[in-house]
């Protein structure tokens, strides 16, 4: 329990960061959803401090979203509802990616879609308008809110496994698969994305619950039941992380949870690469800058001179792995 | 505005307590201070420190003095239960200002109403001051359950009413309102309409059948207060978005007040 | 949003609540494992206020638990891996089931074990020694914590299904089985057991869940993963009861952060017809007769008569219905 | 004991910094205080009407006073970091007095030696008081960081040591003791240790060698405090429980002081 006791290094630690051949300024990003398309919380955060930021998810039509209410606070977390409210692909491709390309980080364009061919048409056609600081793709296969939002996909292995090879064909860039919690195990997911040549899996989109309004006898999310998200599910992403980077090599991005740098930290030592902020950011919109601090100030007291040397660094007893945790 | 000032933690100067679970609170910030409009809200943390609860929660900003800002608290729930409880001395984490500014400069109208329904009083110091010091006719027909439950500071040409009868009109603001515009005695009036949904209801009805403008100051649940988490839409009819037919505004970038014959209440 | 506005009945709310044909005097019950075998709490608690007590997990033999550190508080929550352990079967029958016997509310055996064999062995010799108020047994198959506590069971719909016909032929009184939240969906096994002629099934069992020590880079659970529970886990407990009971007809009993009536409440509009605390117990051993008594106010407050006019009350509008939520 | 007074809401009376993050609060709960015996401990929220954090943390009993009980705390982590912020006129929730006490009767010892590092004097005024109140002399090796952490109230006979030297020996409380242990000038000695876990494991190979008794007061993780979790164990080698050959006890249940032989630690 006692702090490392390493020299405090006076250098600034390093906190680059790597996803197959794209480099990260730091393994901060911020989630899907959760920071809009940039421009909202521009005059709240320095995005340029941020590693990368990943856009809200995109289909190919626009959606208005879900009826409200579309959010409920609960213990240490808060359930959601959005149901995919998005400009379309079209509007993202005109408006949004053009605006992005103008900050000194990296994008990650967060595709929803109901169909494989959806999926396809949307990637393409960022890809034909790509933009220098686009880094990739993240597909989202895990939304629990809508109907047709690709946890049909995100449920099922082969489905999953399909879809990434299909979409491998289309781009060089950065193809990361979203993954959601709601399984019996992540560990064959993880799998089928590494046999179909995903250069990355994120860990965990939200957890599906629900809250009742107790006065009305009403679910309090027009949708019934919404997704979890926020501190109350980090021990439970983190079991994820864990389970996926057990079964597999691919490289993992830990999301779930995620509001100071120590948290980040525990993610990068289970197993990820990188890291997400999601809900941190409605609290803070500065939220992924704080972690990106906190991990810089962690790492020199910890006389850590490279922030990979955490990644995957958990050191778990042999007789626990012998007999399989 | 830069990223790391519209964000701070403020140190609580006063508390006042105007009546049991009603409280103002004032707080050093200068940037809300000094920039806030009337109608723009703060979003307030309820407890800095704490995990739960987590999210922030929208305050109207309720006065401004000096580097001094100041919010009205109505307990309710959780959040506004802890926020009552702050302690002169205590730090706030203010998110703001946020939101748009109540539209005074319409033109459509000469006398501003002010319809205020209890703790929906919190941007009306504001607006009285903006309208007064443009030299708009004011009249503010305000009611709440009690007398005890008035918060009367910067308003003008009060016509009260109370639920219990325990001052003034004994019945509704929107029944005292209605009958002085059925007697035609408020020249060209536009409604600022603050208050709980089912009044707020009433207000719009009122303006259509007498036909005249109408701004409601709408709440919704918040996450954000900035327009990144998108959970804080009302319905409108305005304009068909896709086959839905329906479309939704957030209320934290394009309200907080919205024209009432657009809303779906 | 508006409170009911039901006359504020002075007669006493009936709070009699019933599985099967046992009648159980309130429908709060204390969860296993969190309420020892009743003999421990007794001085911080009026036993006899609650609805009945679930003891901890038995086994044939004797278990020593898990290797320190057995529990890590989380936002809002906990984990724990304790490990099962327990004072075994003959123990449990010999001295606390006797002592048990004493108190006027319900006891609920659960019992947790490697094999069916084990499981009806157990039963067994439980049912050799019943007490009088002994209502029956919840079947423990949920267990994350020890590798061979069930959870094999637990997440096999055909293994869940035959080992409760297997024991629904050595017992009338209550057989219940408890339930896992850690797989893709519970409805299936919602209807497994009601096949196989369970009277109940219990939801939810602790979530799959880690914590890491940063400065050692080690799991903070000597198992690794350890099981959430507590508030945190609420809206995913409510969701599981929610994706059981639009699958299935077998009664429900409740369990996941609750802490407060108002908690409860949520739990028996989605479809509990009763409830148990857990964790909460932590805090105030005396959390389930807080709960009964708040529950009481809240019923006399809301102008209701009995509490199971609040089961499954739930007002979920006809579209969504059909949209499948 | 019912049940109700167990668990009680106790309001601080008084609350003192001996040095930055070490605290002393006091508060009014008459079944604390007079029934409380020196090593027994209460089981503390960090803040009342919060789920986050959620589960109490255990304190030993510092003092006694009247109706009055106090506790010391050392912020080392966000309970405790919080709990020392508590201030007067607040409410704490404390559940107890929880535990066994230091075992003083065993009648092998004529010199009680009390080892104390840090906040591990938080049992030890107690245990002072009832050693001195049956005659039996106590020696005192007490070591701190630095001079500034002592908390020096109700304690007697005192060898302080410090790591930074600012007062007394510059050294570990351990070497101070094994010295004296050396000379043989305390007469038939029994350790009752009480400090961070280095120190601990120290005085137990301390007391093999000199063959003294020894009785260490533990520290473990703990969610209730009252034996219903199984959270707290420590692992000890003195019986076959199972075939594991270890056997787990309930520091909250069976400690928190246990004699050093059968603990490992
Ligand atoms: C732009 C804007 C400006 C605002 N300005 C102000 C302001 O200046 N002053 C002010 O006081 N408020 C203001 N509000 C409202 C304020 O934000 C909310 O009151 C606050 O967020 C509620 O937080 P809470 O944690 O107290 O309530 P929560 O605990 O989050 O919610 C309480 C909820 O519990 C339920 N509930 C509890 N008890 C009952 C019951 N008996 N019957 C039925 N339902 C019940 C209801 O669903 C209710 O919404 C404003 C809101 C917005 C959007
Ligand atoms: C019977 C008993 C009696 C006790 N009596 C007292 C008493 O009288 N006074 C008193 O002050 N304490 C006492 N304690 C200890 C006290 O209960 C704990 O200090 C308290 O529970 C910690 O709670 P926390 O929330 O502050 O720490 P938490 O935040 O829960 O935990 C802090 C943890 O964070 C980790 N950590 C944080 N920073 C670092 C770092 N830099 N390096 C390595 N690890 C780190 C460690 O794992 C540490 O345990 C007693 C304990 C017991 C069991
Ligand atoms: C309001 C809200 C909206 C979200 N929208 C999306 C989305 O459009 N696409 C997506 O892949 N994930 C979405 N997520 C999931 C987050 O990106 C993230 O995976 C999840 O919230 C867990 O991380 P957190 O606990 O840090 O928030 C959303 C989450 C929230 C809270
Ligand atoms: C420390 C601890 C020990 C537990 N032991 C058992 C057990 O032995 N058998 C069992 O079926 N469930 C056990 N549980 C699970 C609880 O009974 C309950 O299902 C779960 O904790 C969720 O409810 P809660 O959030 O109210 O605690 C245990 C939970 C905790 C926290
Ligand atoms: S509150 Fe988040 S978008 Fe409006
Ligand atoms: S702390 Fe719960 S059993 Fe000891």
């Amino acid at each position: 329990m006692s702090q490392s006791s390493k020299n405090i290094s006076t250098v600034a630690p390093d906190l680059r960061s790597r996803i197959g051949n794209v480099e990260f300024k730091n393994p901060v990003l911020v989630a899907s959803g959760t920071f809009g398309y940039g421009a909202e919380a521009k005059d709240y955060c320095d995005i340029e401090q941020l590693g990368g930021i990943v856009t809200k998810s995109v289909s190919w039509k626009p959606r208005v979203g879900n009826h409200p209410h579309r959010i409920v606070e609960t213990p240490s977390g808060m359930l959601n509802s959005i149901g995919l409210a998005n400009v379309g692909v079209h509007t993202f491709v005109k408006e949004k990616l053009p605006y992005l390309a103008k900050f000194d980080t990296k994008i990650i364009a967060n595709i929803a879609a109901s169909s494989m061919e959806e999926y396809r048409d949307v990637l393409e056609l960022i890809e034909q308008n790509a933009v220098e600081n686009l880094a990739g793709y993240e597909i989202n296969v895990s939304c629990p809110n809508v109907k047709d939002g690709g946890l049909s996909f995100g449920t099922s292995v082969e489905r999953t496994e399909e879809l990434t090879a299909l979409l491998r064909q289309s781009t060089d860039r950065l193809l990361i698969i979203k993954l959601t919690p709601n399984v019996t195990s992540v560990a064959p997911f993880a799998q089928a994305c590494e046999r179909a040549g995903a250069d990355a899996i994120s860990l965990i989109n939200t957890v599906v619950g629900m809250a009742v309004d107790i006065y009305n006898r009403e679910p309090r999310l027009s949708t019934v039941t919404g997704g979890v998200s926020g501190p109350a599910v980090k021990p439970i992403a983190l079991a994820k992380v864990y389970d996926a980077r057990k079964a597999s090599a691919i490289p993992i991005i830990g999301i779930g949870g995620i509001i100071t740098a120590e948290d980040a930290v525990e993610f990068l030592i289970v197993g990820s690469s990188v890291i997400q902020v999601g809900t941190a950011n409605f609290v803070h919109p500065d939220a992924g800058v704080r972690v990106a601090k906190g991990l810089e100030e962690f790492l020199r007291a910890q006389g850590i001179a490279h922030v990979t040397e955490l990644v995957n660094s958990l050191k778990v007893r042999a007789e626990l792995k012998a007999a399989g945790w | 505005m830069t990223p790391e000032d519209s964000q701070m933690l403020s140190r609580v100067t006063r508390r006042r307590e105007i009546a049991p679970g009603l409280v103002t609170l004032r707080f050093l910030n200068p940037k809300v201070a000094h920039t806030t409009v009337a109608g723009q809200f703060v979003n307030v943390l309820p407890k800095v420190g704490f995990l739960d609860p987590m999210l922030r929660r929208p305050f109207s900003v309720y006065n401004i003095d000096g580097d001094e800002a100041e919010i009205i608290i109505q307990a309710h729930g959780r959040g506004t239960n802890i926020l009552t409880e702050t302690r002169e001395g205590d730090m706030l984490d203010v998110l703001g200002p946020l939101g748009n500014p109540w539209n005074t400069a319409s033109g459509d109208f000469k006398t501003a109403v002010l319809l205020i329904g209890g703790v929906g009083v919190a941007s009306m110091q504001l607006l009285t001051r903006t309208l007064v010091s443009s030299d708009v006719p004011v009249q503010t027909f305000y009611g709440a359950r009690s007398k005890t439950l008035f918060a009367l500071d910067g308003l003008t040409n009060l016509h009260l009413s109370t639920d219990d009868g325990s001052e003034g009109f004994h019945g509704s603001n929107i029944a005292l309102l209605r009958s002085q515009l059925e007697e035609g005695s408020i020249a060209s009036p536009k409604l600022f309409v603050c208050g709980p949904t089912g009044m707020m209801r009433a207000a719009k009805a009122l303006a259509a059948e007498f036909k005249i403008p109408c701004e409601l100051s709408l709440e919704t649940e918040m996450a954000c207060g900035i327009g990144i988490c998108q959970g804080c839409p009302v319905v409108t009819d305005d304009e068909t978005f896709n086959t839905t037919g329906k479309r939704f505004r957030l209320v934290c970038m394009e309200g907080p007040s919205f024209a009432a014959e657009r809303i779906v209440i």
